[in-house]
């Protein structure tokens, strides 16, 4: 293969990995920005939950029980998706709840709140360096020949992040749950009058966006190989500029902002230098903004007057 | 014959294939007041909001003609041009600043009359003072055309609906407009408050010179204020003329009563 | 008796559930090298009692929002401060007291706190120029410190390469930092809210990149040092310095707040308010919202380009990473905590922000949680700050009270 | 009126809050400045705890000059606004010396302070270059070699030992791991040995593999890094995934057991540069025992830096007979002292004489020095 073009070939694939990350944060950061209108800022420290939660309980089982490698991966996906779910409702009822009627700022800050509070809660409970994370998922050796092309835990973020976007999207447009999100979305007060109960339609959302959180964050820190208090953070912010720039609220778009973001940053790094790589993509966000305010796929919500 | 202030031609409005108001025509004369009825949903609001700027008319033509008989076509213009160009409106769905008292309301509305910049709010010179305490002044004195001068330390947010209602009023009228624009201004109110509306909105006609296009659904008060009546249905301009004209006309008739 | 019960009840479920939920990261402490677990079932006594005790005063709060017990209150109690607060007598003995105090501060206490205290009044500066922006246009800035970073390069650099001083670096300072808040103002004109939030974010972030990468003209990560204190006619010593900086900081804290009264009380301000408040309503009041979103950028970042030759002029020493993102949300809990649009509550805010973990220095590591946590109590039950904005009566017939 | 007074009441007590209690003669005072909270603190306590295991051994032999030793710990969280606060703090607290501060950054804010105050400051951690070389901080002094001997001797070691003729440099953007890359690409160049990329790369990333790309795409027969392990780890684990087996070189804020512990079987291999192993120093052995007795852990980073630190700034203040800033700096720069590092002076520039840096390979686990 020519090796310009081979190269090239390696900086999309890396950049659709980098995108397949932030689309795995980004999906449910969209999802509640569906639905309640606000920019959960704290998403990134439940994705960091979801990776915490995932390496204590496996850690804690591995010491001591005898389980199998697979069977301790299984319990601590599930035991991070089901804590993540937790603290994405319990947060909800705190911090977002009260504040539904209120002026989108205060509820923005009190967003901004809750992600500081559960940051240095787990810094507090936990510590501030930074923990191993060992890959839990089993290299599969038949991708050998292609190794300096793709990893196995890259194809399995890849392959995840379709499998998830997939299933949010049937589960909006096919289930009765989904209508019922549809709906609130749209008109929280007309949903109310023809029978939905929001309160549960805005905690299954929570409970589904906060789901695919613990995935992305057990999958990731199987990548990076360590975890620490303040992942979530950094994380959250690509993850809402990804988000933002596909248009906030539309689950196609997130995954699109996603790997337009990633690309920007692989091939910017690439080509370009690798010291701008934040940069570039906050200057592609700002660019895509400039030209068309609300994203990619972003509806341009007429304002009623 | 009188100058013609508002002139609209051919105006359609399209929201994603949907069309809003569909080939419109209508002209509004100095001194009139002129009523835009019809069902609801008719886009009514639609043409008031491309005659005020916050929507870009998809078709056609509107003008704005200056009391010096310049005629100024407006698509595209940002809604604060056209406000100086003496268009001035209140909202169906009141939109007062509402973390501001009733006098701070309608001193705002002084904005386009006004000229202190930064640095003249900074240094205050003799100038800014003179144009502040005329501000308040004038505001004042607007506050009480529309009796509402007990509210004027009131945020404007508890002030009761109706008083709402007529501070848009108020606020619109400070910047001095030809031709006020009125969104269902007796929406809500109750029938001693309409009655009270009909004669205020001679008054600032009779008194101040200001044209009047209202859209209102009580037809009682359209009946006894204007002169002259468009009906709207399903974006098309089906009737114009007198309140009897438009009362007899048997499209209108059909539109309002259904078949 | 019933209503005891099923309050309790109530507590008790949330403190399970808070039991459940704290489970893994406050009990367990697993040690993957060594191989050790480490149970911390104390933990779960505190949470149980703390989230029973503090779920049952959360919900009484709740209540008494729906309410609003709590408004009325704080208004008959804020009629009587306005009360006393304008009887001229006392405004007179209070101020001229606090003027007193204001200057007599330096040569009463150690040098290091006059220190202390500048940094938090260029806090104050700082939290009354966001205020500009979020309190005054209502835009969710993020990227403040930008600015901030724009004003203290200005004086590093131009001493770096001119060896120009303080007194040239301040109004060069104030100007980059609003042609700054220009160049941030015009992309972002067309957004709104959550994305206006995002993009500042975005903005912020890339000149703080800048500066970290273009090191050849910045010196990149390794910052300028050596950048001279303010000097007085001639170099002062580090006691005088400090004393002088810390009256320029009052000085420039009298000259914003004088400012930003002005402003408040004028056209513009009233302008810039009316665009918090409605945006389509402005525009139908003849306001430009494009000229006044931009007033609202140029004159917010005024004051971080000021605070930042401050800040290299009393630090002596500058790099990038004092400009982060955290710096702006600092600065944002400043003004939310202490009242959005009114300028006494900023003060108080920034005061807060830097004093309590500077005299606290025991709590320096709960400090980011209370921060976290004050911002969503604020938010939830009293989101006008510690001390709202009174707005301004004025008396029929013309005048002010 | 009554009022007015009240307030000046009011105002004259916050005032004597803040005035504190009166100076304390009876004690030599020496400052302990680092970052002791937030994330940083890991670098900065074992510091005070070295200090503090030092004064304490002299106090016990009847004090300094026959005074106690007291020592006033500030916390500068490596931040240098924060920085100029303490070293404020202390100087106003009458301290005759400093050990600190840990982050090179806040030391530059601070030197100044104490240089106005005529106090010797030594650090244990602060490793720019300019600090001793510039000139411009005639009362510094540091236990550890700066960043251009260290980056000298590793890239000594790709070009003789690994015998690299072509690598590629990455750094983390940060002052410490740009200071290192940049000494690295000169001293290299002058070895003859080309650098084939350099670049910056963001720290907290969560995919370096565009970068990575790149390197592999050079013809580099050395990666070398400078920043800190979380960066570094990443780097190895993803090196190694993608079959990139080029040598990977990097510096002291790798030679860090947790860098082991999170990189775990990727470590393996890596050369990371260190200060040189003198743990069969009696006194290096002895104060990591003290630490283990009076702590009940192992020390952590830069401990035996700021014990010996401690130990020479005492020493010196001892041989000095005076508290005199001048007769502490000409003691420190005159007078050999035995601490866990080994007998150590100190330059006109500050730098000690007799510390310098080694590099170590990750084998089976640990680090060896080689």
């Amino acid at each position: 293969m020519n090796p310009d073009v081979k190269y090239f070939l390696q900086l999309v694939l890396s950049g659709l990995t980098k995108g397949s990350i932030y689309a795995l944060i980004a999906l449910g950061y969209t999802m509640v920005y569906g639905i309640i209108k606000l920019i959960n800022f704290a998403h990134g420290e439940i994705y960091m939950i979801g990776a915490f939660t995932a390496l204590i309980i496996g850690g804690v089982l591995q010491i001591t029980t005898e389980l199998s490698p697979l069977v301790i991966l299984g319990i601590s996906l599930v035991a991070a998706v089901f804590y993540s779910a937790a603290y994405g409702v319990t947060l909800e009822k705190i911090a977002y709840k009260p504040l539904r009627n209120a002026p989108r700022l205060t509820a923005l800050i009190s967003a901004i709140g809750m992600s500081l509070i559960l940051q240095n809660f787990v810094l507090l409970a936990q510590t501030s360096d930074f923990l191993p994370f060992r890959s839990m998922i089993p290299d599969f050796s038949f991708l050998i020949p292609g190794k300096s092309l793709l990893t196995t835990t890259q194809l399995v973020i890849m392959v995840t992040t379709f499998v998830v976007m997939l299933f949010l999207t049937l589960l909006i447009k096919f289930t009765r749950m989904g209508k019922a999100m549809r709906a609130t979305a749209q008109d929280k007060v007309m949903a109310q009058l023809v029978g939905i109960d929001i309160n549960r339609v805005i905690t299954f959302t929570f409970v589904i966006g906060s789901a695919t959180a613990a995935i992305g964050g057990v999958l990731i820190a199987n990548h990076t190989g360590q975890i620490n208090f303040y992942i979530g953070f950094l994380a959250g912010i690509k993850a809402f500029v990804a988000a933002v720039l596909g248009g906030i609220g539309s689950i196609p778009g997130a995954v699109l902002g996603s790997f337009v973001l990633g690309m920007t940053e692989s091939l910017g790094a690439g080509y370009i230098s690798s010291a701008y790589d934040n940069a570039f993509a906050f200057l592609i966000l700002i660019l895509i903004l400039i030209f068309k305010p609300s994203g990619l796929l972003g509806r341009n919500e007429v304002e009623k007057v | 014959m009188s100058r013609t202030i508002l002139d609209i031609k051919d105006f359609s409005m399209v929201f994603g294939g949907l069309r809003a108001v569909d080939h419109a025509n209508m002209h509004i004369d100095e001194g009139e007041i002129v009523a835009l009825i019809g069902p609801n949903g008719a886009g009514k609001t639609t043409l008031f909001n491309c005659v005020t700027g916050v929507y870009t008319p998809s078709e056609g033509d509107i003008s704005v003609v200056s009391p010096l008989g310049k005629s100024v076509r407006t698509n595209g213009l940002k809604p604060n041009r056209i406000t100086e160009l003496g268009l001035a409106r209140t909202f169906q769905n009141i939109r007062l600043f509402s973390s501001m008292t009733a006098l701070e309301n309608v001193m705002i509305g002084r904005h386009p009359k006004l000229h202190a910049g930064i640095f003249g709010a900074i240094f205050r010179d003799s100038k800014t003072r003179r144009e502040e305490e005329a501000v308040i002044e004038d505001s004042l004195n607007i506050l009480k055309k529309l009796g509402l001068e007990k509210y004027a330390n009131d945020s404007a947010s508890s002030l009761p609906y109706g008083a709402q209602r007529l501070l848009e009023i108020a606020r619109a009228m400070a910047t001095e407009p030809q031709l006020l624009l009125l969104d269902e201004p007796a929406a809500g109110m109750n029938p001693q408050e309409t009655r009270e509306l009909d004669d205020t909105i001679k008054r600032i006609r009779d008194d101040e010179g200001i044209t009047i296009l209202l859209i209102e659904h009580d037809m009682s008060l359209v009946m006894s204020l204007s002169e002259r009546i468009y009906v709207l249905d399903y974006g098309k301009m089906i009737a114009s003329g007198t309140p009897e004209e438009v009362k007899s006309n048997p499209a209108v008739i059909k539109a309002y009563l259904g078949e | 008796m019933n209503r005891l019960l099923s309050e309790a009840k109530k507590s008790l479920i949330t403190s399970l559930w808070f039991m459940v939920l704290t489970f893994p990261l406050l009990v367990i402490k697993v040690n993957t090298r060594d191989n050790t677990v480490v149970w911390r079932w104390m933990n779960l006594l505190w949470v149980a009692i703390g989230a029973f005790g503090l779920s049952w005063i959360w919900r009484r709060m709740l209540e008494r929002r729906e309410k609003g017990n709590t408004r009325i209150q704080s208004s008959a109690w804020r009629e009587k401060v306005t009360v006393f607060a304008s009887n001229r007598k006392f405004q007179i003995s209070g101020l001229s007291t606090l003027a007193l105090v204001v200057v007599l501060f330096p040569f009463l206490v150690k040098f290091y706190q006059v220190g202390i205290v500048t940094s938090a009044l260029m806090f104050v500066i700082l939290g009354l120029g966001l205020n500009i922006v979020i309190g005054y246009g209502g835009l969710l800035h993020l990227g403040y410190a930008a600015f901030y970073a724009v004003g203290a390069y200005s004086y590093g650099l131009m001493y770096l390469y001119w060896g120009l001083p303080f007194w040239v670096a301040l109004p060069f300072g104030a100007v980059s930092g609003a042609l700054f808040g220009l160049v941030i103002g015009f992309p972002v004109l067309r957004l709104r809210g959550d994305y206006l939030a995002i993009v500042t974010l975005a903005f912020g972030e890339i000149i703080r990149l800048l500066l970290e990468n273009l090191s050849g003209f910045t010196k990149g990560p390794e910052g300028i040092a050596q950048i001279p204190r303010p000097a007085f006619f001639t170099k002062l010593s580090l006691q005088g310095a400090t004393t002088y900086l810390y009256f320029i900081a009052i000085a420039l804290v009298l000259l914003a707040i004088f400012v930003i009264k002005r402003l408040e009380d004028s056209r513009v301000g009233r302008a810039l308010e009316a665009m918090r408040d409605d945006e389509i309503a402005a525009q139908a009041m003849g306001i430009d919202l494009t000229k006044a979103k931009l007033t609202t950028f140029a004159l917010g970042a005024v004051w971080a380009g000021m605070v930042g030759v401050v800040l290299a002029g009393k630090t002596t020493y500058i790099n990038p990473g004092s400009f982060t993102l955290m710096e702006s949300v600092m600065i944002l809990v400043a003004v939310v905590l202490g009242g959005t649009g009114s300028i006494p509550g900023v003060i108080l805010g920034a005061f807060l922000v830097t004093l309590i973990p500077e005299y606290f220095r025991a709590l320096a590591d709960y400090r980011m949680l209370m921060f976290g946590v004050a911002l969503v109590v604020m938010s939830i039950f009293r989101p006008q700050g510690i001390i709202p904005r009174v707005r301004k009566r004025y008396t029929v017939g013309g005048g002010k009270e | 009126m009554k009022k007015s007074v009240l307030v000046l009441v009011a105002m004259a007590l916050t005032v004597s809050l803040f005035i504190g209690c009166a100076k304390d003669s009876g004690t030599i005072k020496i400052a302990v400045v680092g970052a002791h909270s937030g994330d940083l603190a890991s670098y900065g306590l074992p510091t005070v705890k070295a200090a503090e295991l030092v004064a304490e051994e002299w106090n016990k032999k009847g004090g300094l000059l026959g005074k106690q030793i007291e020592l006033v710990i500030e916390d500068d969280a490596c931040k240098p606004e924060v920085a100029a606060n303490s070293a404020a703090k202390v100087v106003g607290d009458g301290v005759v010396a400093v050990i600190g501060h840990i982050c090179s950054g806040a030391t530059k804010s601070a030197l100044g302070i104490y240089n106005e105050a005529g106090i010797p400051a030594i650090s244990p951690s602060a490793t720019n270059p300019p600090l001793t070389q510039s000139g411009n901080y005639p009362n510094f002094f540091r236990t550890i070699a700066p960043d251009d001997a260290q980056a000298y001797t590793d890239s000594k070691f790709v070009a003789e030992v690994l015998g690299a003729k072509k690598v590629a440099i990455l750094h983390d953007k940060q002052d410490y791991g740009k200071g290192f890359a940049d000494f690295c690409m000169a001293a290299l160049e002058e070895m003859g040995v080309e650098t084939v990329l350099y670049e910056g790369i963001t720290v907290g990333g969560i995919d370096y593999s565009s970068v990575l790309t790149k390197v592999a795409n050079t013809d580099a027969e050395a990666l070398i890094f400078g920043g800190y392990h979380p960066e570094a780890s990443k780097l190895v684990q993803q090196m190694t995934q993608r079959g990139i087996s080029i040598p990977f070189v990097s510096d002291d804020g790798v030679k860090d057991d947790t860098f082991i512990q999170v990189a775990g079987e990727f470590a393996e291999g890596v050369y990371a540069s260190g200060p040189m192993d003198t743990s069969d120093n009696p006194m290096y052995k002895k104060a990591v025992q003290d630490h283990i007795d009076a702590y009940s852990e192992d020390p952590g980073a830069f401990f035996i830096n700021a014990y010996a630190a401690a130990t020479a700034m005492m020493n010196a203040i001892d041989k000095a007979g005076s508290t005199e800033g001048d007769a502490i700096m000409s003691a420190l720069r005159s007078e050999y002292v035995e601490t866990p590092l080994g007998s150590i002076s100190f330059d006109e520039k500050g730098d000690a004489i007799g510390v310098g840096f080694a590099v170590y390979q990750v084998q089976n686990g640990v680090y060896v020095e080689l």
